[in-house]
């Protein structure tokens, strides 16, 4: 660092912060926005395939009453 | 190959790449940050201003890059209709225009200070601005059919159609005098940067890069995820 | 036979439109289509006053001078072979220095470009000061070489 | 060539029995150009500086009312299959079908403009290469037009998405077309901007018609 | 998995017509085709051969792809899998000259409303190269459909059944040996329907083929069926396939 300072950017910290803190929530929500769509899709994934183990499981049960 | 083929082995490829690629940018991105905030010096005419650079110029790498990925995405659809192929052209498209966007803001955030404006209708940034809409375009193109198929396959078109763009962005600044600056760093006679601030220049972008591959398989796999929902659903309204 | 000819009368025709493109391109890149015009240009298209257009160049070494009331300034615009005086009030951008680039918009009033906007155009070298310090000591620095 | 001029002669014929179609666009054309003096102000300086804009973007936003015509109708009635299963290339038929939308709405719209060009105080020297550049430019938004309206066939809004779609790849034609005006007023010349233009015409003329029978092929895939 | 799928095509194709058929010149065939719509397999491992003078009429339920694999037959949508072919040569190879050799009638008859009959049907001559007199070829289209009186009528004037009669005409104006209909009689009278079988008994007559979609009876007589729903994939497959 030279000039004045981290905080104070050498006079530009009005532009250099808000672009690096642009730049950041950008990730940061490009991130979350995917990790948020695969765990719904996974979700909606998981209550399917219990709807339809539940489905086959009263067939199971029956056979299992008549043996 | 066919449409209804099974992309078990795509899946298994990206998921073995993910660890890789999250690591990569947990690892690169921090440290670019450190070197572009603090491990680099100021420009000698820019001050600190300069360290804007760090983030807006591999922005624009990645905007470019993205579209690059999404309309070689969209060719491999349309050819060999593989299906795979689509998806990864549409998730990639909306990082390509958070890039994009993201590009164009910080670059104005320079520009106030070091040009006196925020915004100027020059060839660069006009043609990033249209790379903008190219890839706003191609989301509602894309969401805008019924039939996935049809949307996918209409958007690999207009990507491939806007690839005209990419060479008229990348070439402005050297067939029109504009107020954007030449290329620094793809030239003819090598960078034109000095080496303690291509470091961080190349730490970010490979950090930016690894970032992008990693959202790009996080997305794909809801995308494949949504994919077998569907067909579930269809399998289990017939059966 | 005669699909494959007219595919290739086809082809070829295609071939000769984006020809003809490629040459239009070059023709039209012969001549300045710009952001901005230079000194000499203006001076020799002979631009009418008072039409806006954009000037770009160099501000030229020793000319800027400040006018009494702090806000006002005159300097003058070269592109080495010719140079035009600009009048701007207002506050120049941080880069704005003598010796630098320069693009203002505005028109020609009297012989003089008032310009209502004066943007800096930097270059593409970008260095720690002392690398600059060191080059100027070398006598290695080409002064301008970025326009 | 007999499928062009058969294919061109249709849409004509087509085009001038829905005449009152044709009427609409080029009202409107006039329509939303007169709008400005409203809304800026009659001010003859301020309305002269802006009047090659005002043309080309209700020139532009003309063409894109216009476009759902070019293949929408077919699509929905079949004829778009029957002249995909011609034996003549799709592109042809698209250069035929976007050369008639050209010629019944490009040039109406450049007959008009130099009355608008008056009426907004357009500089005379301004006239030449606005016409001029319309004439080289119009032809363009038809053929970058056809890639849209293939693009967007058999979506859920149409309309608005040809725009989204069409505008940023016609926006060259409206900087230039524009350029061409300001460069000859203010004394440059506007040689080099009718020169990109006409680059941009060559470009489109094979390219476009391969790219929207692409895009067409794709539609009647899912029709 | 396209190697089965075609071997099951193969498979199916031999018990449901004559094990002497093989894909000899002259003859128009499909194996291993396979068609998705959207995420949706609607059939596959489906072959069929059609020979000059055949009539092939594909049956099944709605939704079952009846529609799909005509079109997929047209060139108008491409097969997800399996390959057709056109005496014995794969169709791919020459788009075009397949182009040449397929009339189409889709479910909607392509008739504008401000184009006259002559001026629809003369379109169509153009496009596909009628013969040596376009003129009378028309007049003769127009003749056998009935229609004969209403030739300078635009499309508007003409009813539901008028308007199917000229998108029949449209086969007989230039003339190709493979004709593809959709629903070729919806709409139409018993004078209407009596024309029909007219015009595609000549058409089989003279070496021509036709396959054609239907849920009704076309009075083709001596058609072959394909059942679609022969081909529509298990419950099973379906949720391996996700």
């Amino acid at each position: 660092m030279t000039g004045g300072g981290f905080w104070t950017m050498g006079g530009y910290a009005a532009y250099v912060w808000p672009a690096y803190a642009v730049t950041t929530l950008a990730l940061i929500a490009l991130l979350l926005g995917a990790l948020r769509g695969l765990r719904q899709a996974e979700r909606e994934l998981a209550t399917l395939e219990g709807s339809r183990a539940r489905r086959r499981a009263p067939s199971a049960s029956a056979a299992g009453d008549l043996a | 190959m066919h449409r209804f083929a099974n992309p078990a082995r795509f899946l298994r490829i990206i998921t073995a790449i993910l660890p890789w690629s999250a690591g990569a940018s947990a690892a690169l991105l921090p440290l670019g940050l450190y070197f572009a905030l603090i491990g680099s010096p100021p420009d000698y005419q820019q001050g600190d201003s300069v360290r804007i650079m760090y983030v807006h110029v591999p922005a624009a790498w990645m905007a470019l890059a993205v579209y690059s990925v999404m309309a070689a995405s969209g060719a491999v659809a349309l050819v060999w209709r593989h299906p795979v192929a689509e998806l990864v052209a549409q998730a990639a498209a909306p990082i390509g225009a958070v890039f994009t966007a993201m590009c164009l803001i910080t670059g104005s955030l320079w520009g106030q200070p070091m040009w006196g404006t925020w915004w100027v209708w020059d060839a660069r940034l006009t043609s990033v601005l249209v790379l903008l809409f190219l890839y706003l375009g191609y989301i509602a193109l894309v969401n805008a059919f019924d039939d996935p198929t049809r949307g996918a396959r209409a958007g690999a078109v207009l990507a491939l159609v806007g690839l005209v763009n990419l060479p008229i962005i990348k070439f402005s600044v050297d067939w029109w005098n504009t107020l954007h600056q030449p290329a620094s760093v793809a030239r003819l006679g090598g960078p034109s940067i000095d080496p303690q601030m291509l470091l961080p220049l190349f730490t970010m972008a490979g950090g930016f890069a690894a970032f992008f591959v990693t959202v790009l398989i996080l997305r794909v796999r809801a995308e494949l995820l949504r994919r077998k929902l569907r067909v579930l659903r269809l399998a289990q309204a017939q059966g | 036979m005669t699909r494959k000819r007219r595919r290739l009368y086809l082809l070829l025709a295609g071939l000769a439109s984006l020809a003809v493109a490629t040459t239009l391109v070059l023709l039209a890149l012969q001549s300045n289509l710009a952001f901005f015009y230079s000194p000499s240009e203006v001076a020799a298209q002979g631009v009418p006053e008072a039409r806006r257009f954009r000037l770009g160049g160099l501000v030229e070494p020793d000319s800027v001078k400040r006018q009494a009331d702090g806000v006002t300034v005159e300097f003058r615009v070269t592109d080495t072979r010719a140079s035009l005086p600009v009048r701007y009030k207002g506050v120049l951008p941080d880069l704005f220095r003598e010796g630098q680039g320069v693009v203002a918009e505005g028109m020609l009033q009297g012989g003089v470009f008032q310009a209502s906007e004066v943007l800096a155009k930097h270059d593409e070298n970008y260095m720690p000061p002392e690398v600059a310090k060191a080059l100027k000591a070398s006598g290695r620095w080409k002064e301008g070489e970025g326009k | 060539m007999s499928a062009f001029v058969a294919v061109l002669a249709r849409d004509l014929r087509l085009g001038l029995r829905h005449g009152a179609d044709l009427a609409m666009v080029v009202i409107f054309f006039v329509l939303a150009a007169l709008l400005f003096p409203f809304g800026v102000g009659p001010e003859a300086n301020l309305l002269a500086r802006i009047a090659a804009g005002v043309v080309w973007v209700t020139a532009l936003l003309a063409a894109m009312l216009s476009l759902d015509r070019l293949f929408h109708a077919d699509y929905e009635d079949g004829s778009l299959d029957q002249l995909a299963l011609s034996p003549a290339p799709l592109a042809v038929i698209v250069l035929a079908k976007a050369t008639a939308h050209w010629l019944t709405t490009g040039l109406p719209l450049i007959a008009v403009a130099p009355a608008l060009g008056l009426m907004l105080r357009l500089d005379p020297a301004g006239f030449a290469p606005l016409l001029l550049a319309m004439l080289v430019g119009t032809p363009c938004l038809s053929l970058f037009g056809a890639i849209g309206a293939a693009l967007t066939l058999g979506a859920r809004r149409g309309g608005a998405l040809v725009a989204l779609v069409v505008l940023p790849l016609v926006l060259p034609v409206l900087i230039f077309g524009v350029g061409a005006v300001e460069a000859e007023v203010t004394g440059l010349g506007a040689q080099p901007h009718l020169l990109v233009l006409g680059a941009l015409l060559a470009a489109a003329l094979p390219l476009a018609p391969l790219a929207a029978a692409l895009a067409l092929r794709q539609a009647l895939e899912s029709a | 998995m396209a190697k089965t799928d075609l071997d099951r095509g193969r498979h199916k194709l031999n018990q449901r017509s004559d094990p002497r058929q093989s894909f000899d010149s002259g003859s128009f065939a499909g194996a291993g085709l396979a068609c998705v719509r959207g995420d949706r397999l609607l059939f596959r491992g489906l072959g069929f051969v059609v020979k000059p003078g055949d009539a092939l009429v594909l049956t099944g339920p709605n939704g079952s792809g009846k529609s799909s694999l005509l079109r997929l037959m047209a060139g108008l949508l491409a097969p997800a899998a399996g390959h057709l072919t056109w005496a014995g040569r794969p169709v791919e190879a020459n788009r075009e000259a397949q182009r040449g050799r397929v009339r189409w009638l889709g479910h909607l008859d392509a008739v504008k409303p401000t184009l006259t009959v002559r001026e629809t049907l003369a379109l169509h001559g153009r496009l596909h190269g009628a013969g040596a007199d376009p003129a009378a070829a028309l007049d003769d289209a127009l003749g056998a459909l009935g229609i004969g009186a209403l030739a300078d009528t635009p499309g508007r004037q003409l009813s539901a059944g008028q308007r199917r009669r000229v998108a029949l005409a449209r086969l007989l104006v230039a003339p190709a040996p493979l004709w593809l209909l959709d629903e070729p009689t919806v709409g139409l009278d018993d004078a209407g329907f009596a024309a029909f079988g007219a015009v595609a008994a000549a058409h089989r007559a003279a070496g021509g083929a036709i396959v054609a979609a239907t849920h009704s009876d076309l009075g083709l007589g001596d058609a072959r069926r394909l059942t679609l729903a022969d081909f529509a994939p298990s419950a099973a497959e379906l949720e391996a396939a996700a």
